[in-house]
């Protein structure tokens, strides 16, 4: 088994049994994101208690790898604050840039995408989940994420 | 199948062909996105810029008059080719989008006013739809859709319904890049025309695949783009009649569209040259022009056989499998070669990327038609799309990798 | 004069210099109009035709891929020969006709009301007067003409008076197609925005000829072709400072450039893509890409440098005979190779085709800038523009060729 | 000397001294026309005694070839019918556009210009006298020419 089919049995296994699947009444915050290259749709609720979420759903349409992502963005930032999360996302941004297979630790998890990021176009899907979370500090005026 | 052994022989023009993606030969299915391009094409910008190269219409010098010479001949070519009896009604554009803009823009600023309706088709590509949008927000007109049956058609009758008095312009495609149906140009033109309804015929997926006779149809536009048929990037084309081109004020200011210019204010060229402000696509015309020259060697009729026999190959197969979820007529009758589908709780990119890991080129998404998404419920779709290189072993590929897909995403 | 020795080995370079006309080596003297094509140029489209054709943005699969990476590789290629930090200001068009349309459309329908003022100046190009004419027409706006002085500059104290409350826009050219001066673009806009008001630069004829900096100089919008940087027909750029590009409503509707689209409005995708409507010029980004490495394997400095020792050696010859007069400005400094002149009592397109009997290509006309000639007092000039392939003995040849035209026309 | 030669020749005398060269006053019809490309003008004034030609006059602001053939216009309408002028023009027009030598009779004074046709640019200039007589015909509404 390569490294290459692992990593995409970790993504399978993620799109057909999704973590925290759904979405929360009266989330803290709430975000609807959207791809216009192929239509897919994303819902993320956070239930937040001060700076920490406490919980989070997401809702996705679209395909396997936006799917993986959603559910492993919702395993990694629950019980993080968010602007641990935000940065977590921006870490993994710059993984998908980078040349090299470095990675912080913070981005461990999201290894298997990053076998993945030669595929330009899924680029896009990889990080729908994480334009959601932004998408939500963004509406939470109080403090500064960037 | 005599026909299969002419058009295999067209292979060889091509070299993209020659590829190889992923360890196999590269079967390219992505026609309506756009095509590849035959040996005469590249060798005709190639010849352009090695031996002619030079701005259009200005120069008295030779190379100034050898370009012109081809750029005019060019526009008779297009012109011959979509069966339009004057080249004066041939105008270059950088694309469909463009030329669909051209019209939104100078042919409605002129005949569009408030309370004013255009009908569209709800299989419109964004090209076709959101120039009209826009439209209709500096011009207060509205816009209705002319809906699409179950069956992936447009009705007629109900085109009759829709033509009120306050509509001044029907706009539609002549064959969906979705579904790959066929509109009946003529008679949809005939029926608007009876109720003074001049007709915009959105022909970027057709002029490929079938006789386009703008004069006998009697359309009032016709818009297509070079890269859709065999031709290069950067051009397209606006066809419109005479008494529309004089009803048209100018789109783009600029060289080459004026008579005469002062400070405040300019008269203008006479047409085609009124609509084609700045150094047009040159080296790009004798490219289109070989396209054409191209298409024509083979014959229309043949390619429309071959789309034909490649099409009722692939609606056999997928017709086949319970679960494929065909999107379009299922009957091969004015049906072309763009066939969509989606493999059940697959979503389509994940199918268009394990295809591709088999060489297998072909698009998933929306293609530029939410509103046809909208209407068939599902946000995308796997689309197989031919040329007249594909030959009918690429389509069996095409299904045996759909197996691959099964495996990995529904065991 | 070791630069002539390295820029005549660029010569080989360009397929199409080894051509005659009427007999003689072809000297291209039209470089303004358009100029010629390295064969890295032709065999980069070439190339992209053969091996990565493909529609961009849109697919999954491989071949989509790589084209969509080479059409982005070279949104960052122009980003970095213009100096602009954010590949994301550049906007590929058709051409700097397109591109100032572009501002005048999108830019102008949000900033611009009945009152308002635009600075243009009387050395513009069509490109850069005729568009801001229909504006004003379709806003109410007034144009205001910056005057040429009898030296064929531009007089910045003038430039103050001008800018009063009302003036939203000043819109100039960096080098004059006709004068040849080059218009000291970081000083003007500075002035302008010191009174608040964005300054668009038409660098048409800067780019090829001297360093760009966009960012540097704070510009508002630079607009330039393709075909006259050595690279191809059928394309063009818009840079747009990034709070202007937030300024700005769509221009033309289609593919590429939506969010998403419902049957009557549609929601818009962020910019640069936001205004690239349609398939863009996907074969002529890798050729554009190609001319500015060109450009750079030569480097700007010597290009310079270059095209000052032919505008000098043209301007001593010309100032020697009393029958012929210059326009423009007469001393090197600020100035670049663009010389426009008349030979007394003979009519341009007179001149133009005796030296094409010669094998000399250069133009004769208005130049698409009729409100130039206007202020000049004459119908029509000759002019000679260089490249970067032109050598001083075919401006000699330009010269005795004259000659013949005083023998034929004077005698 | 070559047959080119001597109708450059013809053409250099008819642009050095132009036949009828002016502006007739009170003129029966006259037109002013311009060529886009090269910006030159020029001015046509028509004296007419009934259908015929009595006399002309022409102004340009051109090149030789324009100035030669406003002259040579000049001396083949005076004293024909308005008819017969617009015909010569359209005979001239579709000389230009043959690939054979061949002209008309009525065509024939006009053969100096028939050996530059293959410079495209400069017909424009050829005919800028006769789309001036164009002009004068359709502003002439009582006959009809088309
Ligand atoms: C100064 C200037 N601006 C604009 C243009 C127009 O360029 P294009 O025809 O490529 O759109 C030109 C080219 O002639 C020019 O010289
Ligand atoms: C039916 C139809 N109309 C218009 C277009 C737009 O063509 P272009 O992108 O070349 O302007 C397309 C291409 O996708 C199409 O399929």
């Amino acid at each position: 088994m390569t490294r290459d089919t692992i990593y995409r049995d970790i993504l399978l296994e993620h799109a057909r049994h999704p973590k925290n699947s759904g979405r929360l009444e009266n989330p803290g915050l709430s975000a609807s994101v959207h791809n216009p290259l192929c239509g897919d749709e994303l819902e993320l609720t956070l239930a937040l208690s001060g700076e920490l979420i406490q919980d989070c759903r997401t809702i996705v349409r679209g395909c396997s790898i936006c799917q993986a992502s959603a559910s492993i963005m919702s395993e990694m930032i629950i019980k993080k604050t968010l602007k641990e999360a935000i940065i977590t996302g921006r870490l993994f941004d710059e993984s998908l840039r980078k040349d090299n297979e470095d990675v912080p630790e913070m981005v461990e998890p999201l290894r298997p995408f990053l076998a993945l990021k030669t595929h330009r176009s899924r680029i896009k899907c990889m990080k729908l989940a994480w334009d959601a979370l932004e998408e939500c500090a963004n509406q939470d005026k109080s403090p500064n994420y960037t | 199948m005599p026909n299969h052994t002419l058009i295999s022989q067209c292979r060889k023009d091509f070299p993209i062909l020659k590829r190889e993606v992923n360890g196999y030969p590269l079967a390219y299915l992505d026609n309506a996105a756009t095509t590849q391009k035959p040996k005469s094409v590249i060798d005709a910008i190639t010849n352009f810029y090695e031996n002619h190269n030079s701005n259009v219409s200005r120069g008295v010098y030779t190379l100034a008059e050898e370009a012109t010479e081809i750029y005019e001949s060019g526009r008779d070519a297009v012109a011959n080719f979509i069966g339009a009896e004057d080249s004066g009604t041939i105008i270059f554009t950088s694309g469909t989008t463009e030329s669909i803009k051209l019209v939104s823009s100078a042919w409605g600023q002129k005949n569009l006013k408030k309370g004013d309706r255009i009908i569209l088709t709800e299989m419109e590509h964004h090209s076709n739809i959101v120039p009209w949008q826009l439209a209709a927000k500096s011009y207060g007109i509205e816009l209705v859709y002319w809906p699409v049956t179950t069956e992936g058609r447009l009705d007629l009758a109900l085109l009759e319904e829709l033509l009120t008095n306050s509509v001044k312009l029907l706009a539609f495609t002549m064959v969906s890049n979705v579904l790959g149906c066929i509109n009946p140009v003529e008679q949809i033109t005939e029926i608007a025309h009876s109720h003074g309804v001049p007709v915009l015929v959105d022909s970027a997926q057709a002029v490929s695949r079938m006789s386009i006779k703008v004069s006998e149809w009697d359309c009032d536009f016709l818009a297509f783009s070079g890269h859709k048929v065999y031709g290069p990037t950067g051009i397209g084309v606006l066809y419109a009649k005479k008494e529309r081109l004089e009803e048209m004020l100018p789109f783009q200011g600029g060289g080459g569209m004026i008579r005469h210019v002062e400070k405040q204010s300019s008269t203008w060229a006479v047409p085609p040259q009124k609509f084609e402000a700045g150094t047009p696509p040159v080296a790009q015309v004798p490219g289109l022009k070989a396209a054409l020259e191209y298409l024509k060697q083979y014959g229309i009729k043949q390619i429309e056989r071959h789309d034909n026999e490649l099409t009722e190959h692939a609606l056999n197969q997928l017709t086949e499998f319970p679960d494929l979820e065909l999107y379009g007529p299922s009957e091969i009758q004015n049906r072309t070669g763009v066939v969509s589908f989606n493999l059940q709780n697959v979503h389509s990119h994940d199918v268009a990327q394990v295809l591709d890991e088999s060489g297998i080129a072909l698009r998933a998404g929306h293609h530029c038609t939410q509103v046809l998404h909208e209407r068939l419920g599902v946000p995308a779709t796997v689309r197989m799309s031919f040329g007249i290189y594909n030959d009918p072993s690429e389509i069996d590929r095409m299904f045996s990798a759909l197996d691959q897909a099964r495996a990995i995403f529904l065991h």
